[in-house]
This record gives C-alpha cells, structure tokens and sequence, in this order.
C-alpha cells in the first residue's frame, strides 16, 4: 500500500479525497493556491503546500510545481480529482515519469478519450452508435440538404473548428436550411477563421446518463450503476439521481454492455463513466470521462462502496473489491449541487444531517469564498428505499440547510425538488431550462 | 388582529427576508425582529483570506525587502555541493545576478536579484523544501 | 387598512431595496425595516441564552410589571363564556384576586394577583393558547 | 398517517425526531425550555412552545405543560425520545387519555418494565435467566455464607432498598464476607433506614450487549441486530458498536431468541431494547429499554433502516415495514458519545463528514451549552465492512472533529479509539475505568 499522496486539487473533492486517504490509512499532502490559506482542505491534511498565486493557471494548473511538491513532500501517488489537471494527459504522463503513481488511467488512454472525435470513432468502431452526423460542403446547398433530409429533422449546425455555441444553429425545417447555413458559417468563420461545418442530427430534450464502472488494466469491468445527470440549467449539472426515473431496462442493458465493451478494449485503471443521451428510448454515446465524477457520491450513497477509496486501490494495488452487480442494491439515491451565485463570506453555515443524509462541503463559518474557482459549495446526498422517498428526504434536507452571507442556488434546488415535474420523472436535460426561466418572467 | 390573522402574518414574516416589523391596530401592537447580519461586522474566527491578492513584494518591519520563492522545489545558496555559495549576508548584489538556485523536476533554475540590493538576512534553509511565497532573502534596495 | 392591503404592502416591501418603512393610518401604523442592526450593536450571529435564568419579573419600558403565563393552556378572561371578565383595563385589583384562568388538561387554573395592582393592557387574547412566559397582563403595582 | 407530532425532548435526540418526521412528511411541534429558547431543535420544527424555566423538573418532565402544547397545537402523536418522560407509565397514560397516539409501548408494559424485580421475575418465568442471586437474612451469617458459596464468589451485597451505590460491597473471598455483611447492612440502614441486604453474584468485567427489536402490539417481533455497549468510563456508555466483537453465535442466538419470546410475550409496540451481560459465555439479563436508546443510530447506520421513522409506524399504523434477519447486512458499525465535561459557548464547530460517516448533533456555532441538561452534544457515527475499517473511519472522522468553546471527552475518545485494547475487542465494562484512570496517573 502506498504511503503519501498529494491531492491535485481544492475544494470538496479535495477534502473527499483526503477524507478517502485517512481511510485507508495514507498519508495526505494537500496543495493549495495562496487564495486558499485558509481552505479546509489545507487543514484536514498532514501537510500542505503553497504551489502559486490565487490564478488556477499559477497554482492548481502549474503542473511543475504540483509535482514538485509531490516529489519533495515524499508522496508516493498524485490524485487529480475532478477538473483542473485531471485529464491532462501531459500532466498524467509527467506524474509517472516522476516515479509517482497517477490515480486515473494511463496517460495515453486519457489522451485518446479526450479526443471527441477518436473517441466517438471508436465507440463507434466498438458497436457504440453516437449521435448521427456528417461532414458538409457548405458550398454544396443540395448536398446538404439530402444530409439532412437523411438524418431527419431537427439537425444542428456546428463549426468543425469550435465550440462555445458558436456557429452553431439549430434548423428545425427544411426552408430554414439554406438561410442558416450561410449564418452559420459566416458566425464559424468570423470565431475561429474556418466556415467548415459539421452537421449532427439534433437531439430534443435529452435524458442523460452515465454509467460508473471500476476497471483494471487487464481488461476487469466492474459496473457500479448509472446515474441520471438530466436536470440541468444552462447544461450544469444540477440534480443526479440513481437509478434514473426515465430508462428502459434495455436502454440500461445497451449502456452496461457498451462500457464493458468500451473501458475492457481500452485497458482502463480505477473509476471511469461513459455519458450517454438518450431520445425516444435510442441511447447515444456521448463521451467518456477519464476520472472521478462529482456526482461519484450519488453510487456512494446507494451502494455503500467508497470508489474514492477503490479509485486508489485499483491504481496503485492492481486490485478490485467489488465484484460488479451484486453491489447495487435496491433503493434510491439523489444528490443536489449547492452553487454560490456570488462570492462572500459564510456568516452562518447549519448544513443538514441525520438519517440518509450525506453532505460534502468545504465550508464552514468564517471562510471566504472568493471568485477565482469553480462555484459548487456544497453536495447534498440522500438516499431512501424508493424515490419518492428519496425526493422527501432532500426536500427535508434542503430546508434544513442554513447558509448565510453567500449567495446560492439552494432556492432554485428547493423548486426542482419540490415541482411536479421533478416528481414525475419525465423530462430532458432543457426541461429546467424553459421552466425556470418561464417562472421568473 | 386575532389569532390567525397574528399567525399568518408570523409565517409571512419568518418567510420573507426582513429583519422586522412593527403592526399597531387600535389596542394592537406587533413588533417582529429577526438578527439580521451586519454589515461591517467584526471579523470571523477565522482569519479571511484577505492578504493574499497583493502584487507587491512582502516587506519586513524594517522596510527591508523580502524575496520569496517563485515555485516550488528545492533551494540551493550554490551552484554545486562544493561551489561557494551566490550570496552571504552583507553581500552586495546587482539586478541580474543569481543569487540561488531552485531544483524542481530536475531543473536548476536560478534566481537572479530583480535590482540592485544588499542581502541582510538568508531566510531558507539551504538544501530545504520551499514553496511558492516561501521566503528566501532579506534585503535592503540599494537607492 | 385591512389584511389584503397589508400583505400588498409587505410583498411589496421585501422586493423593494428600501431599508425601512412607516404607515399610518387612522388607527393603524405600519413599520417596517430591513438589513442591519445599528453598528455598534454587535451581537453574535445569535443571541445567546443568557437572559433566561432571571427570576425577576420582566418589566416594561414604562417601569410597568408584566405578569406572564406560568403553565401552558388556554387564557381565558372569565370564568364561563357568559360571565364578565376577571379584570378589564384600567381596573385596580388586590392582591389574591382572580385576574384570568388557564385551562389545562381540562382543569381550570385559576391565576391570582400577586401583588395589589391596577391593569394597564390585557396582552393576550382570550382563548387562545399561552406558552409558558407568555406575557397576559402589564400592570402597575400599588404602592 | 398522523399529521403533526410533538418532541417532548431536547438536543440531538429532538433534532433527530424531527427530522424523522419531515421525512415521513409530517409536521413536528417541538417544546422548549426558557434556556433552550436559540436550540437547534426549535430552529427545525415547523412549530415551538415554550413549556417551562431551565430545570427540567419544570419544564421537559412537566407532562401537563407537554401535553397541553400538544393539544392545543392540534398535534397527533406525541414522541418522548429518550430519557425525561420516555419511560414514564403515568405520562404515556395521559398523553393517551388525552386522545394522543404515544411512540412507544403501552402504559402498562412500561410500568411492568418500569420495575426491575418483576421485569427480572418475568424473564425468568419465561426461561430468560438474569444474575443469580438471593434475599439474605443479614441476621444469619452462616445462612447468608451458603448463599454465597452457593453463587459462588465473588458475589455482590446490595441494599434492597436503594442503589447509587449505597450499603454496595464485592465480596471476594469468604474470609471477608462477615465484614463487610456488617458494614453493607449499617450503610443501608443509614442511607435508607431500612438494612436489608441482597446478595447477587458479582460479574467481574462482563461484557454489555444488547438486541435492537421492533414489535407491535399482536406478537411480531422483528430482530434488528446487536449493538456492543461494553465500553463503558463510570457506568457511562461512551462507545457502541455492531456485531460485538466478542460474542460466540450461541450467545446470539440465547439473546436473540430471548427478545423474540419476551417482547412477544409483552405485547410491545415499536422500538425496544433488551440488555444482558455476558461472563463467560453465558449471557445475564439486565433490563429492557422500554424505547428509543440514544445508540439506536448505529444499527441505523449499518443496517440502513430509519428506525425512528419505522417506530412512528409502528405505534400510529400498526405497521413494520421490515421483515426482520435479512435486514442485517454484513459490516461494522461503531458510534462515540461526544460529551460536554463543562459548560461553554461553541466558538467554532466543524464537525468530520464524507464517506461513511454521520453526526447527530444539536450544537452550531454560537450555541450556549449550559448544564442543566445531559452532557451528550454529538454522536459520531462510522460505517465500514469491517471492524478495523471501522476503526480506521472513525480515527478519522475523531482527528477531524473540530471544536472550540466547549470543553468535551473527544480526546479521551480518541484514547480509547485508537488503544489496543480496544482494537483486539477483548475487554469488559471496568477494563477502560481502569485503563483511564492508570493513565491519568
């Protein structure tokens, strides 16, 4: 068993990951930026070590001095946790040349997976169908048009260059293909000096699910259950759920079957999640994400597994101990991201508890929450026996908490859980969108 | 106002986000308060993360300068085990001219003296872990 | 001003960045404030509970006593829903003198004057429930 | 399902009732004390009514007030949590008469629970064997010599008339029974006028465990584990843990079958628990706990059953919604008590989280703790697959525990915690008062 590990990372994933560490027994060194003095992931570790300026770019991105202090501080693994460097492939391979274990899969497996586009071409090649789509001469109207007409309306338009949105149209009827067409490469050529479109068939109000796997090199698989990622507000993630309220069980079959496909032909090390959209009961691949997940606590509540702790098993011992479906129990999990709206500093902070209630934080009272990083605050987790257990729960959990002197998203939660649509189950990932937005008209 | 007239208007009152409120109807008087947060209040237990957006150089109580480490890694006062060290306290030194080195990830980078200085005090241990911000050298800005 | 236009006003109030708000009207006054407390006033994030452990009757600004509930049940003014009031404002009364009873598991709890005494403001409602310590009667005690 | 239930409790235990209810969807009135007028309990209950001053004796054993608030709150039910009225017969009597459902067993069970003797003669009669031991004539120092020899030594002398310890002497040997026979009857006579003396065979360092069940009113009883709560400091229950790691299957199985006949027998509804000490592989019954236990939360955490929730439909619906042995997973649970040794005002509370862990408390920062009431201001409740990772998580989430203003046993815990002795598992009720108070010196 390894020793020492450095933390990648600040925030609740870091204090998660440290939590993991003591668990097993391992020592934690954290890093931390000088905006973070005061982090509580700086306090919960054996060791902390200032890496850079509040600038992510100067500090938890600064690959040298992250591994230098790995290196000087004596650890044995480096653990990214989630953003930030962890799938930087570059970073990854350089964790490993500096004779650390890296808590992912190999470099080159993050590097291929990172490429959406080799990566959808083999999932493809793998039997894995992702969204519908096809290069375009925008210079040739009609044979647009007979793309189109072939992956059948509503498509979208999209700069083969980028991405942000720009360039990006959605034509819902043939008469608008021509017109928008034009408007889209003009918009591409203007953003990133390319009028190369790509067209894709467009998918109305998604669902969108993952499933959670652990996996060895050898090719060993292990499903740990999905999660349903579909409440969103302006594509955040918001609300996770398992198992999601919306899934045939030959959709889930479909799914599980692709990521033992998928992560067993890849030789993939620790916890890895295969994201799929899903429209008139067509599951599609989206993408796969080569790490920790956030919502990773969601499978944590239901199946009672600690992955953070399997995680760095897998990567440094070689080693599973979960042995696949029998880990999935009956029952239900849920899980809402408490996001700061603004920064500000926590005058009062009583977050929730008790029976089935799970909350992973970095506050507490008296700390600064600045505007340098990543806004989630707080992860609410319940569990129950069915989901409208679960849905009481979090409502119960919700209005215990209390936060103040910063500014959150927990009203906007409070309304999700509590709506009618929520409860029922059936809608897509802009569902929330058109509702929240009608609501504050 | 009777009972649940006083109750509706409690529940309204401890929804809503004010700090209080007084209602006088003929023999009727309500006053509800809520403890609001102040602004300007004292500080928190915990000291905020308030010093840390400064561009400028950390000084000592003497005025002196102070150079701190630019990344992490290892600090050298010489080039070699058996190299005299850059500097040594009392030492004059000119803008440019090394006055350590910094090991990390098997780079040697030296630190060169951003202007010309005297060097009253060696902060760091040499062969020792630094961070970034740890402070290496005092120093007095010659005029 | 009746209910409706009350809550108008508070609705309108909360989503309005003033601080702090007076009505009056005939015989109603409104006040309402937000945001801080004075600077200066301080007080932890709550306020702790230190003013419990008095014995001492709690007194009003103008120097009046307040006889508050000692048990939890239902204040009642009178003795039968026909008969007349144990006390009225203004009225004076000895020491030993029924002033109000409490119904309590069914039983009535007769509450006596302490002290001789003229009733200044009946402060809470008849038959409506009174915790403990809730305030029933401001007084002035004879000298 | 009832409506609205009132709390006739405080602290961590009201707070967890509440909570308890809401996620059932049900309203919760709580009740406070003048000096419990900022609680946490009284933040979280959807109503609160002042019952009395400070001392308890007026205001949380005050059943008239109690019963008052909840008539006149239109409540339903009413909860007594543990200690104060919870195993008053006479209040669970009124609060009946008063047409309010009571969360707990019958009136008549506590009462005949309430008494030790008869509860110990109950026991036997139905094959459930407690401590041996006799009536002595203090008289007849050869009679009272055969009753011990009979026993065998060492055996106990008590008052017949009191406890606390008073006219209490271990006999060891024969050759001091005459003498302390004399002592014990005058230290009786004096404490309670009256020196009649009871002999009991003295269990040296016994194990304590007790069966968690659930029952109602027809016969059903459901087994819902053990829970350890041998380590004890001063007679106080400090730590409890599940499956006790000293117990051979055969204890289990007297013990479990035994709470299976006498809680039938009794015709008990909701929670229950029933109490024996082992020597020697044989097992002593002690007493039952006619209600909910403040370590109820450890067979929460390991067998993932809302147990208070599943007391309220015990008692109001007449329902068990759990089938009984198959609720008990393989695993570990393992609780510390977090008791205030003094008062004070909490300065800063942060307390452990994440993974596997759960903290029941009633305190936040600012909260004066005062002394009029019991010392416990927090549980911190680990899960792990095992005993050592048990003990791993809790070593952690106790390192983590942060708290200031308030002066508390959390060091002496993390003595005990991270002692060998308590690793090993072999140890008894008096092995940490000696252990401790060794160390101390």
């Amino acid at each position: 068993m390894i020793k020492s590990l450095l933390v990648a990372n600040r925030g609740e994933i870091a204090v998660r990951i440290i939590r993991a560490c003591h668990d097993l027994g391992i020592r934690a060194v954290a890093v931390y930026s000088e905006a973070d003095r005061h982090a509580l992931h700086v306090r919960l570790a054996d060791r902390a070590i200032c890496i850079g300026p509040a600038a992510a770019r100067e500090s938890y991105l600064n690959g040298g001095n992250i591994i230098s202090a790995a290196v000087h501080a004596d650890c044995d693994a480096v653990h990214p946790g989630v953003g930030f460097l962890a799938e930087n492939s570059e970073f990854a391979r350089l964790v490993t040349a500096s004779g650390l274990e890296w808590i992912g899969p190999a470099p080159e497996v993050i590097n291929l997976l990172g490429d959406k586009v080799k990566a959808k071409k083999m999932a493809r090649d793998l039997g894995i169908p992702g969204i519908p789509g096809a290069e375009i001469e925008t210079e040739d109207p009609a044979a647009v048009r007979e793309s189109a007409a072939r992956l059948g309306y509503p498509v979208i338009l999209k700069a083969a260059a980028g991405g942000g949105g720009k360039g990006m149209r959605i034509v819902r009827k043939e008469e608008e293909l021509e017109n928008l067409l034009v408007v889209a490469a003009n918009e591409a050529r203007a953003a990133f000096s390319d009028g190369v479109l790509y067209l894709e068939k467009y998918l109305e109000d998604p669902r969108h699910v993952e499933i959670q796997i652990i996996a060895l090199p050898d090719g060993s698989v292990r499903l740990l259950g999905e999660r349903d990622c579909t409440v969103q507000f302006n594509h955040q993630k918001l609300v996770e759920e398992t198992p999601s309220p919306g899934l045939t069980e030959e959709n889930r079959r479909a799914m599980e079957d692709a990521a033992l496909t998928l992560f067993g032909k890849l030789g993939y090390a620790g916890l890895g999640t295969i994201e799929f959209l899903i429209v008139n009961g067509n599951c599609y691949f989206m993408e796969v994400n080569a790490r920790l997940q956030v919502e990773h606590s969601v499978t944590e509540m239901l199946t009672g597994i600690d992955l953070v702790g399997q995680q760095i098993l897998a990567c440094t011992e070689n080693r599973l101990e979960v042995t696949g479906e029998a880990e999935i129990p009956n029952g239900y999990a849920l899980e809402c991201r408490i996001n700061a709206t603004a920064p500000g500093t926590v005058r009062q902070f009583i977050p929730p508890g008790g029976f089935g209630v799970r909350v992973d934080t970095h506050l507490y009272e008296g700390l600064e929450v600045l505007s340098y990083y990543d806004a989630l605050v707080a992860k609410v987790i319940v569990v129950g026996r069915d989901r409208m257990e679960g849905i009481r729960r979090m409502r119960r959990a919700l209005s215990e908490f209390l936060l103040d002197g910063l500014p959150t998203n927990l009203e906007l939660q409070k309304a999700i859980i509590s709506s009618t649509v929520f409860a029922h189950g059936d809608f897509g990932t802009t569902t929330f969108d058109s509702i929240l937005t009608e609501e504050k008209r | 106002m009777d009972k649940t007239e006083l109750y509706e208007l409690l529940e309204w009152f401890d929804k809503s986000t004010l700090s209080e409120i007084v209602v006088e109807k003929s023999d009727t008087k309500v006053v509800m308060k809520k403890g609001g947060v102040l602004p300007g209040d004292a500080p928190p237990h915990l000291p905020p993360a308030e010093t840390l957006i400064s561009d400028e150089a950390p000084k000592t109580k003497e005025g002196n300068e102070v150079i701190t480490a630019p990344m992490v890694g290892t600090f050298y006062r010489a080039a070699a085990a058996d190299a005299p060290p850059f500097v040594e306290t009392g030492m004059k030194t000119k803008k440019g001219e090394t006055i350590c080195v910094i090991e990390a990830m098997k780079v040697m980078n030296e630190l060169e003296a951003e202007f010309d200085c005297e060097i009253i005090k060696i902060l760091a241990q040499n062969a020792s872990l630094v961070e970034y911000g740890t402070p290496l050298f005092e120093v007095r800005i010659d005029d």
